[in-house]
């Protein structure tokens, strides 16, 4: 990390396209450093964000969405809602963008060795999610298996949908792929996530279920994990919160006593249950 | 070292020899009081009981550039280093806040902005001797002479300060000063001691603070939450003017195509504080804001730093428009556990 | 005359109303002279309510400062009426609320109290230094009476009054539902706005100098804004980021914008409570700055802000001969 | 100072009377001083009096407002409240030290080609008569 915390990397987008379109677009940015020493020293896990902003407009928190095992890079999917996101989503290919970090903790791939992995997300729920999927991917042989669900309301609101839709394909991966409400041509699921959860039904044995997406979706597939006897340590999620710094001084990310930017974002959910704030 | 004396006509010479551009004091502005730069016109007035705006804002200004830009262009630019200061006068709740504050701004990642300013400063603190009403720096681990976060420990003997030297920073400003100080005798200390005693009893406010950290949580729920905040007009006189708050909105400004990254004091007593960007906001009402607001100071301050993050200077409880006051929670909370 | 026991049997009966959320008045602050908005739903916490000469507070701002937040599913909204006690100032701010449609006339009870001026805590202050006993005060015939456990002291109400208070001209609320106990006397003031002519009668230069200063020393923490039952915006261009309206810094240039974006939105809509320039924690004069426009909106359009519940706002009214001989 | 102070001032035109008063200025060939920054708007009671400070702030040395003569507003009205609001913004520029000089409002028709001159004229004489604004403007502002 550098020396003055709040200055940021300049980096250059080297590709990038929608994933959703709409008033509430998604668009993934695939970004590098430009600096090659920041490129050399800079090392992500999965489930750390990153400051990404234009100069002139501001920056906001996005989880880095891709893993480090994909190459030397990296990858951001906006979904345009304010004013730093609406500055980011016009910005094309070869044009520049700031970006510091990592910030926060991971998700402890490394301690989940051997166990199976079940990823369950919301609409653009699943960026956080994406790396971990990847990671595993890259290391299937190291891990008990890898099962994921993934849903939005209609399929226009899929991210990463090619990407599902080849894993789907995959015998050594379960990729469930489910939308709200019926639609003409749509091949896979049809219902809620939680209730896909359910059809799904997967064994706690040796699992780790990690989910994210709306507050709404969260709270039942929460009920329904424990309905699948998953212990509250099995659980993970990540949360967000409005930050400004990333890490811990700016004071507005707290959930109960923990900063989302440096104790989060990833958290289990035998340690949520906890904290009041949280719970909420 | 030892102890040396100001006599009051020096305070004059004392100020020019060290290099008036160099002071921070206590001054009276137009409908309140600060620390401020010397200069030609402003005096300083070490009578003034502890200042409207503290002096967290020589450290932590209200608007501090991070780095300058050209827009469309990717240079940055930071700020240069700051000068050395010396703060003369802070009251020692002040100063205790200060070194509270030092806690998180060089919590890892260090803050440089901050940190270099803190180096650069000498600190020269005044013993209170009239506490006011709502000072209650006693119940939370200070007192009206704390030498915390302080390089000297000034206490006004009538007609010559008492300068305690404390630190090395603090004794190369006695070396500077030269022959403008004089030496004292044990029978100054002696009664600075005594007039630190006298100031002490004189505080009639107070909360015993033992338990809240642990117990606060609990209250989470409570009614208490309501009621307090029911009157408050969300609005940020009380953490503004907080020598601890420290929490920061960092904003882009360009005019032109000049730019600048800028951090700005914010307040956790504000909507928009929390407010996330798709409308959904954390801690929709004054009453999650009061309750947070009284939570981190008393109890996840000291989880992850081991302090309380308020050091009783009574500010919040002189200035709220609507007498939401800080001590009458806190015993409300002491009722409820 | 102030008369507490009626004051608070019509408390308690308005707030064992079905139809009533709670009730909001004043009551005895921690210490010293300070006084709270007392907020109440049970009749028994009605027994703490006061009103004297302490009770500065414009309680008609908590009529619109209340969050709205969005209703679980399954319930419904409580649309209960909230009870209020107002002064004839704040009467002002509740009937203007009511011009610009802010609040629903149906929403609030409004118990009226007869006011013969409260005072200006930096005036008690400066004669009282405030300590931990709390004091009560009363009118007493142009004078008035402080309430020290070892005695009583008064002082003439011209010493302590608050400046708006002296000048005031609408002792009695402009609209109640019950008039606690019997109107005061209008009395013979006048206001001359002599504040505003001594500011005119300077050059720009010297009007700059003396706001430049003023406005330095701003810290932004919003306490005019919040305070001020006419700002009641759910989302202010002050918070807004986009556009940006007023960047978030603090300096000349931003402070003034701020100040003057503010004074500009109350323009024809402020009701003199003062509550601004009384919560300021670093005093800035902001009534003299509001009390230009007042003043000019009567001189020039003949309106005063929340005197006539059937009125149109001004400034989403026009009259087609408005006098225009600043216009090239 | 020997070169001599040309200041800058922002117009806000109304589009159906003060702009195409300006047009008609123009392709009449009637000279005026070419120091005018023109923002058009659809109408005066679309100028956000907020626009007048961001200007100051932004280094205008001079503001005039100008739109359609009372009665003849394309939206029957907004000149009307246009003339409310900035009657009390002068007076409120005015009372902070803003000299009277640098804001002025005015209605130009559409046929009033020589009248745009005129008040043009005036109102960059006027700017030009009290010098640079030094008040408020945000890169007076030490960053």
């Amino acid at each position: 990390m550098k020396e003055n915390p709040y200055q940021p990397y300049i980096a250059t987008i080297e590709d990038t396209w929608f994933e959703t379109v709409g008033d509430r677009a998604v668009k993934t940015f695939k970004v590098t450093l430009d600096d090659e020493e920041a490129r050399k020293n800079w090392s992500h896990r999965p489930g750390q964000c990153a400051m990404v902003g234009r100069l002139g407009i501001g920056e906001s928190m996005f989880c880095i969405s891709c893993s480090p095992t994909e190459g030397d890079f990296l990858r951001f999917s906006v979904m345009r809602a304010g004013k730093n996101t609406q500055g980011l989503h016009e910005q094309e290919v070869g044009d520049k963008i700031t970006v510091r970090g990592p910030y926060g903790n991971s998700f402890p791939l490394e301690d989940w060795k051997g166990k199976h992995i079940l990823t369950i997300g919301g609409g653009i729920g699943q960026a956080p999610l994406r790396p971990i999927v990847e990671y595993v991917k890259a290391n299937l042989d190291q891990y008990a298996g890898l099962t994921m669900i993934y849903g939005a309301r209609t399929s226009g609101d899929l991210c990463f949908k090619n990407e599902f839709e080849e894993m789907a394909k995959r015998d050594d991966i379960a990729a469930h792929l489910t939308i709200d409400i019926e639609e003409e041509g749509w091949d896979y699921n049809v219902g809620f996530v939680p209730s896909m959860l359910m059809d799904v039904g997967p064994s706690p044995d040796n699992t780790i279920a990690i989910t994210c997406g709306p507050p709404i979706m969260i709270k039942f597939v929460l009920e329904n994990l424990k309905k699948l006897n998953f212990a509250d340590e099995q659980i993970f999620t990540t949360l967000e919160n409005r930050m400004k710094c990333g890490f811990g001084k700016c004071g507005r990310c707290n959930v109960g006593n923990m900063y989302v930017c440096k104790d989060g974002p990833v958290f289990s959910y035998a340690i949520l249950k906890n904290i009041p704030e949280a719970s909420a | 070292m030892d102890n040396m004396k100001l006599p009051k006509e020096k305070v004059g010479d004392f100020l020019a020899k060290l290099g008036k551009e160099k002071f921070r004091v206590p001054q009276q502005m137009e409908g309140s009081s600060k620390f401020a730069p010397l200069n030609g016109e402003s005096n300083a007035d070490f009578t003034l009981s502890n200042t409207t705006v503290p002096p967290k804002s020589i450290f932590y200004p209200q608007t501090e550039t991070l780095y300058r830009y050209n827009v469309g262009e990717t240079a940055m630019e930071a700020p240069g280093e700051v000068d050395e200061m010396i703060i003369m006068g802070i009251r020692p709740c002040d100063a205790r806040a200060l070194s509270t504050v030092d806690k998180l701004f060089t919590w890892d990642p260090v803050d440089p902005y901050y940190k270099s300013r803190r180096d650069k400063a000498t600190m020269v603190g005044l013993a209170c001797q009239e506490p006011r009403t709502n000072c209650f720096c006693t119940s939370v681990g200070g007192g009206p002479a704390s030498t915390e976060g302080l390089d000297i420990l000034m206490t006004d003997l009538g007609d010559s300060y008492l300068f305690q030297v404390l630190t090395e920073k603090g004794e190369k400003i006695c070396q500077e000063a030269g022959d403008i100080l004089v030496k004292s005798d044990d029978s100054d200390v002696q009664a600075a001691e005594k007039l630190h005693n006298d100031a002490a009893q004189k505080i009639v406010r107070g909360i015993d603070s033992q338990d809240i950290p642990e117990k606060l949580p609990q209250l989470w729920e409570s009614e208490i939450w309501k009621k307090v905040s029911d009157p408050c007009l969300g609005c940020g006189a009380c953490t503004f003017l907080c020598p601890t708050c420290h929490c920061f909105d960092i904003q882009d400004e360009v005019e032109g195509l000049e730019g600048r990254r800028c951090r700005v004091w914010d307040s956790c007593m504000f909507k928009e504080y929390t407010l996330h960007t798709s409308g959904h906001n954390p801690r929709p009402s004054r009453r999650e804001r009061t309750r947070n607001r009284i939570n981190h100071k008393y109890s996840y301050f000291v989880d992850k730093f081991g302090v309380i993050a308020c050091v009783g200077c009574g500010r919040c409880i002189n200035l709220c428009p609507v007498n939401i006051d800080i001590l009458n929670i806190l015993s409300q909370v002491k009722e409820a556990l | 005359m102030a008369d507490l026991e009626k004051l608070i049997t019509v408390a308690k009966e308005t707030v064992s109303r079905d139809d009533v959320k709670y009730l909001i008045g004043w009551r005895q602050g921690t210490y010293g002279f300070r006084v709270s908005p007392h907020f109440i739903t049970e009749p028994e916490e009605a027994d703490k309510l006061i009103f004297s000469p302490l009770c500065s507070n414009n309680l008609a701002t908590y009529l619109t400062l209340v969050e709205k937040l969005p209703v679980p599913r399954g319930q419904e909204a409580d649309t209960r009426k909230i009870a209020l006690m107002v002064k004839g100032c704040d009467s002002r701010a509740v009937v203007q609320q009511l011009v610009e449609q802010g609040i629903k006339r149906e929403s609030v009870i409004i118990l009226g109290c007869p006011c013969q001026g409260v005072v200006d805590l930096a005036k008690v202050e400066e004669k009282f230094p405030a300590g931990l006993e709390q004091v009560a005060a009363r009118w007493d015939d142009g004078k008035i009476v402080f309430q020290f456990s070892d005695g009583e002291k008064a002082v003439p109400r011209e010493e302590v009054l608050a400046d708006k208070c002296l000048r005031c001209r609408y002792p009695n609320p402009v609209l109640a539902d019950t008039l606690l106990w019997e109107e005061v006397e209008a009395g013979s003031s006048s206001d001359e706005y002599a504040d505003v002519s001594e500011l005119e009668a300077k050059t720009p230069e010297e009007r700059w100098s003396f706001w430049e200063a003023q406005f330095s020393s701003c810290v932004r923490c919003y306490s005019c804004r919040n305070v001020c039952p006419m700002c009641y915006c759910e989302d202010c261009i002050l918070d807004r980021l986009n556009p940006t309206w007023v960047n978030r810094s603090n300096n000349i240039s931003e402070n003034t914008a701020f100040h003057l974006s503010r004074a500009f939105h109350l323009a024809g809509r402020c009701i003199e409570c003062g509550e601004c320039e009384r919560v300021c924690p670093v005093n800035i004069p902001i009534m003299t700055l509001n009390r230009k426009l007042t003043k000019e909106v009567r001189e020039k359009f003949a309106y005063e802000p929340g005197t006539d519940p059937a009125s149109k706002p001004l400034q989403a009214s026009y009259r087609p001969n408005d006098q225009e001989n600043f216009i090239l | 100072m020997s070169e001599q102070f040309e200041p800058n001032v922002v117009a806000f035109l109304c589009n159906w009377c003060s702009y195409a008063g300006a047009d008609l200025a123009g392709t009449s060939r009637i000279q005026y001083p070419p120091n005018l920054n023109v923002i058009r708007v659809m109408c005066t009671g679309r100028i956000n009096p907020l626009f007048v400070i961001n200007a100051f702030q932004q280094g205008a040395d001079g503001v005039l407002v100008s739109g359609c003569h009372p009665g003849d507003c394309h939206y029957m009205e907004g000149n009307y409240f246009a003339r409310r609001r900035f009657t009390m913004m002068k007076e409120l520029l005015d009372y902070v030290g803003v000299d009277n000089k640098r804001f002025h409002m005015s209605w130009v028709s559409a046929s009033e080609g020589a009248k745009w001159k005129d008040v043009v004229k005036s109102t960059v004489d006027e700017a030009k008569e009290v010098g640079p604004f030094a008040q408020f403007q945000r890169n007076k502002i030490n960053w």
